[in-house]
């Protein structure tokens, strides 16, 4: 399904997101790099306070006022950041959609599934970007909704957790985007029905080939669904490379003591390890790498200077001044 | 919808019926009104005769059933000062209160929705914050002073508008803005309030991530969200408002209810003054009844 | 129960007031909080920093002007009323009884608000019933009606204004904490206190209370306002304070008919009303603001 | 000798009463929990695995006496708790204490952690300053500063919050914790450190757990045994490492496929959803999405009966599912 040799649909280059005061300010984002092919599902994942949630509001333009974005953030060529909002809003749904985490809260309880479907196709259809031929049930069936005809006359408040997340992936994707953005899509949702969503975003990628980056803290569901994987720490990358590669071989100390803490089953006993101390406050970042203090092989050096990028091979890199010695 | 309007209607009857025993319990508390209303030179068996014509000589309860009893049927009893039946009085005071509150209620909310809407979407401007100003001043001020300075200005220095009276268009025109000056002020802080939550909402994110156009997204999901909350307080507005009017009819000497009452207290005209009252709570009741009612149509949620 | 959005302060809002004060910049809030003060300084000192007694009749100077017009002297730096009583004086002695009825009305009736409507939330069932239904009958009628009820059955004067003034406030306290305890008792650290085998009684002191206490603090400071404006508004109509004492409403009533010629025994008192009350909403609003960053209770 | 369980539920149900629909409507009822038994002993862990609607967080404030069941007894250490005296409520107040799942709700806002910690204790009668002492070296063994014990809520992370709570609910010495998804409002990392301050306490002081998550994996670490819920009912119960490995039930089989790791997306699918809990389906409550269902299903609910010497499981089906499917289940939760 991978098109490499297809030039990037997105690019993120350098990108900088700032809260707070000018003098000390909170990178939430802090020169972040990557690129996205068509049809590619990227996994992003990192705990609470790593900056993803942010670096998925800031491609699709949706921060607040109050956040300084620097760098650039290229969606087929085009800057983003340099669109007027008008403009932005035209991409936005059509060409780069999204899906919020809380399905609960996303749809609007007054008005029923049909009217809130409908409005999404009417503004699709008004920018060429969808015919009669699509329609709102149709759009249902496509996420396997069942009863869609019913549905279409329910109040959001009469469906379930997992039915609501698949209205809002068919409205997400009523145009055949070709970047799909999901916002931690499973978090709130039961066990069973997680996967039954992640299937339903691969079975989106194998249909149209729209590009998926994921946002999680749930490393079973990148695993099992991305191509490629980011770990973010403090707003930085820190690894990034094939899913499979970096399960089996992480290279990044951080991303290491990440798989470690999930439990670990060995015949009749489980076992976990638990990284010591906490998320370091961005606005007080010591220097050199963020992830120094908790880090079981930090060297001097990783208190003084920034680590800078190391290649592990193919599409395999880590910011560690240790990357390619330890193991 | 069914059980959750019962409940209400029940609610709401329950509270009339106890407001009616407060009402008896404060027209005891003024004590006997028999020297109010004989004249001094009546004799003892005069005031006996009243005493039992009125029930006044039985106990207290059996006093409060005949009391209920009759307002029932619409008996408030007979104004001791114009020798009319208080319920008539009232009936015919409540038609320009009804006038005047509502036309300044309507004028209240075709100011303040949509000033609290563009508040709203213009959080920290310039703009903002003479709205804010505004609503600021429009609580602070009480009617009646406004009223005054209304008839200073324009209808004593600079004579356009009557400073009382009723009966023509341009009676109307000082009393409804005294009044939907003060009640604008409200409605304006409640829809910025209400718009600026529904704007923060996760649907409202979600349209924007879909592309749904700016308009669509305020002016139909985020203010039909914001107006449930400001459906509800409309129905204490008005309450506000005939509160209000009291005061305002008081300065336009407008032929209202609040006027009636006033004159009644001043006058120690119990029936009158009991009639206005729990005429008035019923009507509020009714309208907040109504809005109750308005609500349930408007969110599904509650039909459920 | 509808659940309404506080009616003022939105977040940004808030924030706007606290970037003021790392900037230094002159600020609403410290304006209306001095103005507050200096009221109830005024309320207190009353007698020792008015230039006459409020009753203090001047045959020399019957509706004297204030001091800038023609006609006007230092003397009665806002001119004088129809019985050349000073105005600046007359005010003080408003400040007085406004804040006197206004504090008695939020602190008394408060108490006996937060009392029941804790014990009605608290406890639930049959007791909450009773209470919240008679809290309706208290409610069901708008204030100033409510009011004109109980001053018809009472009488005017400073003690019974005081009295109705308590009687129509109560049941709002009673209300909002009954549903600020509702709402709190569902909450883990309730459920939690009650694990830990700590009395109901103890729970609903030591967490309910202190929980629900931030927006029982808000709606007192914003009903000191309320206040304000209901025993004007009745001195205003003649069924309030009654003289010789003086308050702001009575002194508008009776500047009244002479409006046409004497614009200062009306405009002043109004004046007054408008400072006090904003200066407490302002207050009011500030506090909810940094209590509640988000802008709705 | 045979000592009393720490905690033993008897067929404990629980149905809550909804509001009349209509004036002229029967009143209708909703069965949050039906029909459970189990008995923890000593020092060990007995975890409740479910999805969210399964009943397992009612039988957590049944247990701590938040909620009182509408059939069935719950016994701790041979005492019926919902037939207690006041004093021996007292005492059970002392013997069970609670984490629950999220840590910015269970503090409240505004008493430092220091009164937190030490009510428990205080509602217990200990003197002031005894209780002081006592925070601090609660403190301590939870892994935090005592300068914390100053501090508010708001000041707090929420590893250390959730620290705090298991510093407050040791407060009283109890003996039995019951533990409503303690970690799953925490991050990845967190959860690792606050599931293995669990592990140690229990080590150290000989403690009880009752622990309640849906995460399978995490459920295991803790539990010497387990119960699977589902709609309301244990449709599962026995030692962990049999049920986690060898699941009898086809419910408990997808739940296992589907939280092994380094399965295939799409290997185990649970089709559907919970049923209507005012509408519940005859028979048994899976069989509407269990693709082994047929008339028996239908007809009669299956009762717990023995799967193997460390199983009980409620399917009437379970023996040839265990025999022809083997294949298709296997051992999961295994390491590659």
């Amino acid at each position: 399904m991978h098109r490499e040799t297809s030039p990037p649909i997105l690019t993120v280059k350098d990108l900088t997101v700032a809260f707070g005061p000018m003098e000390r300010p909170a990178r939430a984002v802090a020169g972040l790099n990557l690129t996205l092919q068509p049809g590619e599902i990227l996994g992003i994942a990192g705990e609470s306070g790593s900056g993803k949630s942010t670096l998925c509001n800031a491609i699709i333009r949706t921060l607040p006022r109050s956040a300084r974005v620097g760098g650039e953030v290229r969606y087929d060529g085009r800057q983003l950041l340099a669109l007027s909002e008008r403009e932005m809003r035209g991409l936005r749904g059509s060409e780069i959609s999204m899906v919020l985490q809380n399905p609960m809260t996303s749809l609007d309880p007054l008005f029923t599934i049909g009217n809130q479907v409908d409005e999404v196709l009417r503004e699709r259809r008004r920018q060429g970007q969808s015919n009669d031929q699509v329609t709102a049930i149709g759009l249902l069936r496509r996420v396997h909704l069942t009863a869609p005809e019913l549905r279409l006359r329910q109040y959001p408040h009469q469906l379930s957790g997992g039915m609501r997340q698949r209205v809002l992936t068919a409205m997400a994707t009523a145009a055949t985007p070709r970047l799909l953005i999901a916002d931690e899509p499973t978090t709130a949702l039961d066990a069973s029905i997680q996967d039954e969503i992640l299937l339903l975003f691969r079975e989106i990628r194998d249909r149209a080939g729209t590009a998926i980056i994921i946002v999680t803290h749930d490393l079973s569901a990148i695993r099992r669904l991305s191509d490629r994987i980011i770990v973010m720490y403090a707003g930085r990358l820190v690894e990034e490379g094939p899913t499979a590669t970096v399960f089996s071989a992480p290279r990044h100390p951080y991303t290491r003591a990440l798989l470690d803490s999930l439990p670990q089953v060995e015949g009749d006993t489980v076992t976990l390890k638990a990284i010591p101390g906490q998320v370091p406050n961005l606005a007080e970042l010591p220097h050199g790498c963020a992830f120094a203090d908790r880090c079981p092989v930090a060297i001097a050096r990783c208190r003084t200077e920034d680590p800078t990028e190391m290649q592990l091979g193919l599409r395999h890199r880590a910011f560690c001044w240790l990357a390619d010695t330890a193991s | 919808m069914g059980p959750f309007i019962l409940k209400r209607i029940g609610q709401t009857l329950i509270t009339l019926l106890l407001l009616t025993i407060l009402i008896f319990t404060l027209a005891r508390l003024t004590g006997d009104p028999t020297p109010l209303v004989m004249p001094s030179e009546a004799t003892d068996a005069d005031r006996t005769f009243f005493r039992e014509q009125y029930g006044l000589d039985r106990p207290l309860h059996e006093q409060y059933l005949v009391f209920l009893r009759n307002i029932l049927s619409g008996d408030f009893g007979v104004s001791f000062r114009y020798r009319e039946p208080a319920m008539n009085l009232v009936l015919a005071a409540i038609g320009p209160t009804l006038q005047l509150a509502g036309l300044s209620m309507l004028l209240a909310i075709i100011i303040g929705v949509p000033l609290g809407i563009a508040a709203a979407l213009r959080q920290g401007s310039w703009f903002a914050a003479i709205v804010r100003g505004y609503a600021g001043l429009g609580q602070a001020m009480p009617s009646f002073w406004v009223g005054l300075m209304l008839i200073m200005l324009l209808s004593i220095t600079l004579p356009i508008f009557p400073s009382s009276g009723y009966g023509g268009v341009a009676n109307f025109v000082l009393p409804c803005v005294t009044l939907a000056f003060f009640a604008s002020a409200s409605v304006t802080l409640l829809t910025w309030a209400n718009m600026t939550e529904a704007m923060r909402s996760d649907f409202v994110q979600m349209e924007r991530v879909l592309g749904i156009p700016n308009r669509l997204i305020v002016l139909k999901h985020a203010l039909r969200n914001a107006s449930l909350p400001i459906v509800t307080y409309l129905g204490l507005q008005f309450g506000l408002l005939l509160g209000g009017a009291v005061v305002t009819e008081r300065v336009f000497a407008w032929p209202g209810v609040g006027q009636l009452v006033v004159e009644a207290i001043l006058n120690r005209d119990f029936p009158v003054v009991q009639a206005s009252v729990l005429l008035t709570a019923v009507l509020f009741m009714t309208v907040n009844l109504c809005v109750d009612l308005l609500y349930a149509v408007l969110d599904p949620r509650v039909s459920a | 129960m509808t659940r309404v959005a506080a009616l003022n302060a939105s977040s940004w809002w808030s924030l706007r007031l606290r970037w003021r004060r790392r900037t230094g910049r002159p600020r609403l809030p410290v304006l209306s909080m001095a103005l507050c003060i200096l009221l109830i300084f005024a309320a207190v000192a009353g007698g020792a920093i008015a230039p006459f007694a409020p009753d203090e009749p001047d045959f020399t100077a019957i509706l004297a002007p204030p001091f800038w017009m023609e006609g006007g002297s230092t003397m009665h730096l806002l001119g004088t009323d129809q019985l050349g009583r000073d105005m600046l004086s007359r005010l003080i002695g408003g400040a007085r009884v406004s804040l006197l009825t206004a504090g008695a009305a939020v602190l008394v009736a408060g108490t006996i608000g937060v009392a029941l409507g804790l014990i009605a939330g608290y406890l639930g069932g049959l007791v909450e019933a009773a209470i919240m239904r008679v809290v309706d009958a208290f409610l069901a009628l708008p204030f100033i009606l409510m009011a004109l009820a109980f001053v018809s059955a009472l009488g005017t004067g400073i003690g019974n204004i005081i009295l109705v003034m308590i009687l129509t406030n109560w049941a709002r306290y009673a209300r909002l904490v009954r549903s600020e305890v509702v709402s709190i008792k569902k909450r883990d650290f309730v459920l939690l206190a009650r694990v830990a085998g700590v009395r109901p009684m103890a729970i609903a002191l030591r967490h309910v209370l202190p929980n629900a206490m931030t927006s029982i603090l808000v709606l007192a400071v914003l009903d000191i306002g309320r206040a304000i404006i209901l025993e004007s508004s009745l001195s205003f109509l003649g069924l309030g304070i009654q003289p010789p004492d003086v308050s702001w409403g009575l002194a508008l009533a009776e500047g009244r008919t002479y409006m046409s010629v004497a614009w200062w025994l009306t405009v002043w008192p109004g004046v007054a009303i408008v400072l006090g009350v904003m200066s407490f909403n302002l207050v009011g609003d500030w506090l909810r603001a940094s209590f509640d960053p988000r802008g709705v209770l | 000798m045979t000592e009393a369980p720490v905690i033993e539920a008897r067929s404990l149900g629980k149905t809550f009463i909804l509001p009349r629909g209509g004036l002229f409507e029967a009143r209708r009822s909703v069965i949050a929990v039906e029909d459970v038994s189990f008995s923890v002993s000593r020092g060990t862990t007995f975890g409740i695995v479910g999805e969210s609607g399964s009943g397992k967080s009612t039988v957590a404030k049944m247990l701590l006496k938040l909620e009182r069941p509408t059939s069935g007894t719950l016994w701790a250490e041979g005492q019926d708790i919902f037939a207690q005296t006041a004093a021996q409520e007292r005492a059970y107040r002392r013997m069970v204490q609670t984490v629950f799942q999220d840590p910015y709700g269970a503090l409240s806002p505004r008493m430092r952690a220091g009164r937190i910690i030490a009510e428990p204790m205080r509602a217990q009668g200990t003197d002031r300053a005894t209780a002081k002492a006592k925070v601090a070296q609660l403190l301590e063994i939870v892994g935090m500063q005592p300068e914390a014990a100053s501090r508010y809520p708001h000041e707090f992370s929420g590893g250390q919050r959730q620290r705090i709570a298991i510093a407050r609910a040791l407060s009283v010495d109890p003996r039995l914790l019951v533990l409503d998804e303690p970690v799953s409002a925490l991050d990845v990392s967190v959860r690792a450190q606050v599931l293995s301050l669990l592990q140690e306490m229990q080590a150290r002081l000989g403690l009880t757990y009752i622990f309640i998550g849906h995460d399978l994996a995490v459920v295991r670490y803790l539990s010497e045994s387990v119960g699977v819920m589902y709609f309301g009912r244990l449709v599962e119960i026995g030692t962990a490492r049999q049920v986690l490995r060898r699941p009898a039930h086809p419910y408990t089989q997808r739940l296992v496929a589907l939280a092994a790791a380094k399965a295939p997306l799409g290997a185990a699918r649970l089709q559907g959803e919970l049923p209507n809990p005012l509408n519940p389906p005859s028979g048994c409550l899976f069989r509407t999405r269990c693709s082994y269902a047929d008339a028996l299903c239908a007809a009669k609910r299956p009762e717990l009966r023995e799967a193997s010497p460390d199983q009980r499981v409620a399917c009437h089906h379970h023996e040839a599912i265990a025999a022809g499917n083997k294949a298709e289940t296997g051992p999961l939760l295994q390491p590659a």
